[in-house]
């Protein structure tokens, strides 16, 4: 009984110990967050803050021309989406061979994921676009 | 970036968004698509001439095995499956979003992100905010499909306490991207990617298969936030507006859907709905009777009509009747029916479903109408084909204020002067509930596969 | 008649000078324009793209939200623009008193040209709107 | 500028994007103008508070000064006079368009634009067409004011080789901008201001007094492309927005106008369009006869009508006959007659003139239908009550291919069973081209002036 409530108080102060370790680190943080924001002001405009600018102007440009696709093509809207939400290509193409020349499997892994979903997706939508035909 | 680079982009997010305008009408939606493929051609171009990139010959690979595939997977794909092949392309997009933020993580020179082990502080939250999203879509969408596909039960997996501890597990992902910032080590990235895997299979197995289209869109949408989240890591204006635009159209699918079904967002994502309960049994009907036609009356009635009006529904996508009831309608146009269609926004199980089950057995889309469009037609209609459609029919949406479906806007059938049902029983649809609708006087039961009974009715019409 | 071409001549060469003058000031012009460029790069985003991405976006947006407003609007319309587009007064706020010290009249003028137009513009428009009235 | 201000500015931004949004409907729009106001307040406040705004003492007496005469101005001005006051007001943008051009050349220090006499050189372009542009704006909106309000004759002043001179005069801008940016010198940028004060009178002098709101509008667009630049010279992402809003703004009400008027718009910028050819004389009309009523005539036809439709145009704002107009709507509708208003996209003299007025009178806007909306209203209408309008009436547009207006979508008002046209004689309109419905069986002229008449009509209705 006391041996086990030794290890419980123990495990109790080592587990506090690391919180502790834990808690630390997270206070140091934000004043590194602190500093970067004002290292990046520091030459120039930060980039979250254009970031955000163009974010909310494509918020509403997107709401806006979502809100225009009829009905009836709300199938290929999807379809067109799921291809181009795979430009995140792009941030696998920067990582699959960086230059001190080391090899990424795991970017090489997420270009074929994506590339089956631009070929697949925008091929798939073709297919549904091209059977919607007028009368006559 | 270079300022020719950040132009290309430019343009590219520019194609993009007259993409999605194309798809305001059938005709400019074709030349949507290709301002659509000349985008993502122009982002991957632009992408491959900077110079941080150099091992062409593994991308050229990448890109080749990855086109393949997706290549034959889009054209052999049978149409019926669409909604199960979009839930299994995002399950893809997620697992790439969460390569891409690992690779990122494990490699932040080459994104300009700091060092190893001193990754940028607002790098690291969208990072894993990104592996996180992406993981949470990449088994969400596994189960989608699963459900979809009929791998899965698409019955509500319900137990107790579910909600505590996805809220649980979503507190302690918090934490941990919280540590990870502190510490910069990989235990805990691989531990928020694991959490998030499991969390996203926890979040879609309590709701039920039908609820599927709802869940896939607002992946969809996750999909496209955590790339504008990536487009904030690696300073990208491209991946930002490409995210935005995406989520958007995510989030507005999901609402569609949700008003049409008259259900609030929160409820399809606490689950429970729809499954096993939704196939009623035969029995409760017993003092009501519903008049049973066979093919031959079907076909009479609908040679002496003077406008018949077609609603499609699940079944029809399930029995494939399509080009079966495209033939129907064009023998009772040579007999001089006047033929339309009318579409419920929430027939089927993903929004234009039936538009494209139609369009691929050559109806022209002019035939084709919005809920809004023909709901007063249906008065001065002498047959409405219902086929393989339930809720969207269902009167106790208008007249009875206990029914879980009250209120959903619905096609307003019963106007019409006869009524046909083509489905296999007088059970329920999704959402489960009779349709005192089978039980009216001016109804007639077509009992049978959607398919089967429309190519007896040509039968019997020639 | 012979001074009178001594004089046509002379001006015509003045001028062919003059020009000369200017097409190289202008041929120096490139150069530095090709240098301003670069040196904005230098320090991270030129401000032209980043302007330019905002540009387009804002275009698609304004495009659509006009698109949008009602045709018995239209005049309200015309006069909330009109004061909107006073915000130019900023431009003026920044240069009416430099850190120099000096006192801009222009800058003085813009603000009292723009301040007539956001508040006339403003009120009219509330004149304008406040008439618009539901039946009953 | 700091990271608050600048979230501070794309908030500024958002609220003027949902001012215009707001202006969807009646109902939400004033809550949009709110927004706008918020936007405005917050820009300027904003910039009060970055370090480089000292002399807040100035600041304030010039808004104060500006205010006031704004104020004053917008409480005053009768409803009837508003195209002026647009253009009034648009002279004013420009104008200061040109001090903020011009303070930024005397001291680029304060922009950061470089130091006096080596600015850095897209300040220089930009600088220079925000100042060329406002010019522009300011005189074209002058001469615009002054021919709407009268003060110059509507005439197009048409002379040989104006537009060669004009051309001429742009290509020399062309130059004087080069020249200033290759030599700094204020001489030049002195010299482009002029230029451009007496190209904006030349390009819009030889436009016909009508044509003016389209004018008003163009000139709307540019000054809004101007605060774009000027963006770009101050690296201000607000200036940029708002410029592209109110750019797309005056361009697609231009477009609207031009659309309605059915002329292109290079034409309307090419001059020499309406004006005194436009008031014809009667004589023309010899062999034709209309049928001229009386006030008591009008009166009967209407108090025995189930079905009134007013259509009103630029003559009922010349006369102010908007509240004698309303008093007689009411009287009619207690005596149990429908009477409703149709409004054509261009009827009076600028867009959503008439919507303006009869709002004024009291008319609830869910009475006032646009043209698309009550077009087909028409033929069961008993009587269209036509008061000052007369080119958006004329059949010619439909029928006759030879006329210059024939295109041009009009309302059907010649499908109602009696046309009654209340204007001061049988002349033409805007347009300056004769109305064969004057002449038809089903109509009666009610000469006079819109106001008086419709006086009388109340009177005898009494
Ligand atoms: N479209 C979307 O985006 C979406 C998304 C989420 C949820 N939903 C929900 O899905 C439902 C769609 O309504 P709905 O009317 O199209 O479908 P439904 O109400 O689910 O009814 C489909 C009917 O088709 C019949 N059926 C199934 N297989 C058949 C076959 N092979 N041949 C003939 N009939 C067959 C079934 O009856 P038997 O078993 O008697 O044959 C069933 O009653 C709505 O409740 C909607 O809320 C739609
Ligand atoms: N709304 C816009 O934004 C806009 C912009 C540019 C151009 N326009 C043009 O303006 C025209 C608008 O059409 P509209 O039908 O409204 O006007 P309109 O064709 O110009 O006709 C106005 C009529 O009102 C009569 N009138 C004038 N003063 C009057 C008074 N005091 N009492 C009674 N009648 C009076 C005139 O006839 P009498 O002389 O016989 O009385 C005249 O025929 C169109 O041609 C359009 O293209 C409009």
């Amino acid at each position: 009984m006391a041996n086990n409530e030794q290890t419980v108080t123990e495990s109790a102060a080592d587990l506090a110990n690391k919180l502790k370790e834990l808690s630390d680190d997270v206070a140091s943080l934000a004043v590194e967050a602190g500093e970067s924001m004002t290292d990046s002001v520091a030459h120039g405009e930060p980039f979250l803050i254009t970031g955000l600018t163009v974010f909310v102007l494509a918020c509403f440009v997107g709401y806006h021309v979502v809100w225009r696709v009829t009905p009836a093509l709300h199938s290929p809207l999807m379809g067109i989406t799921n291809a181009i939400s795979s430009v995140i290509i792009v941030g696998a193409l920067l990582a699959v061979a960086p230059t001190n020349g080391e090899f990424s499997l795991l970017a090489f892994l997420a270009i074929i994921l994506a590339s089956v979903n631009i070929f697949g997706g925008f091929i798939i939508t073709r297919r549904m676009l091209h059977m919607f035909k007028k009368k006559g | 970036m270079g300022p020719l680079a950040a132009i290309a982009y430019l343009f590219a997010s520019v194609l993009f968004i007259l993409a999605l305008r194309g798809l305001s009408h059938p005709e400019s939606a074709r030349q949507g698509l290709q301002f659509g493929m000349m985008g993502i051609a122009l982002a991957i171009v632009t992408t491959l001439l900077s110079p941080a990139v150099t091992h062409y010959f593994i991308i050229l690979i990448g890109i080749a095995i990855g086109g393949g595939i997706g290549t034959t997977i889009a054209n052999k794909i049978e149409m019926t499956a669409l909604p199960q092949l979009m839930a299994a392309f995002h399950s893809l997009v997620g697992l790439a979003a969460v390569f891409v933020a690992a690779a990122a993580f494990g490699n932040p020179e080459a994104f300009g992100i700091g060092t190893k082990a001193d990754i940028h502080f607002a790098s690291l939250i969208e990072m894993s905010l990104g592996a996180a999203i992406g993981a949470i879509t990449f088994t969400g969408s596994l189960v989608a499909w699963g459900k979809l596909q009929g791998k899965i039960s698409g019955k509500p997996v319900t137990f107790m306490g579910q909600h505590k501890l996805n809220a649980i597990l979503g507190a302690a992902l918090f934490f941990l991207i919280l540590f990870l910032c502190a510490t910069e080590s990989a235990f805990f990235f691989w531990m928020i990617v694991l959490l998030a895997l499991t969390l996203g299979v926890l979040m879609i197995i309590p709701i039920g298969g039908a609820d599927m289209p709802v869940i896939v869109s607002m992946l969809n949408s996750y999909s496209g936030w955590a790339a504008a989240a990536l487009g904030f890591t690696l300073h990208n204006n491209l991946l930002i507006i490409i995210g935005a635009l995406v989520g958007a159209s995510g989030a507005i699918l999901s609402y569609i859907m949700c008003k049409g079904m008259n259900r609030s967002f929160i409820s399809v994502i606490l689950g429970g709905f729809g499954g096993e309960q939704a196939t009623s049994t035969d029995d409760e009907h017993g003092d009501r009777n519903a008049k049973i036609g066979a093919a031959e009356d079907a076909a009479y009635i609908m040679k002496n009509a003077s406008k018949v009006i077609i609603i499609p529904g699940y079944g029809m996508a399930v029995a494939q009747a399509q080009h079966a009831l495209k033939e129907m309608a064009d023998i009772l146009k040579r007999e001089g029916v006047e033929v339309t269609y009318a579409i419920h926004p929430v027939a089927g199980r993903m929004p234009g479903h039936m538009n494209v089950l139609l369009a691929e057995a050559n109806v022209p889309y002019d035939e084709v109408f919005e809920m809004e469009d023909i709901n007063r037609d249906f008065a001065q209609a002498d047959v409405a084909y219902v086929i393989g459609a339930n809720d969207i029919t269902n009167p106790a949406a208008k007249n009875d204020s206990t029914s879980p479906i009250y209120g959903m806007p619905i096609l307003d059938v019963e106007k019409a002067k006869t009524v046909l049902f083509v489905k296999r029983s007088l059970g329920s649809g999704y959402a489960g509930i009779d349709n005192p609708l089978f039980f009216e006087d001016q109804t007639m039961m077509l009992l049978g596969d959607a398919k089967k009974m429309t190519e007896d009715i040509i039968k019997a019409l020639e």
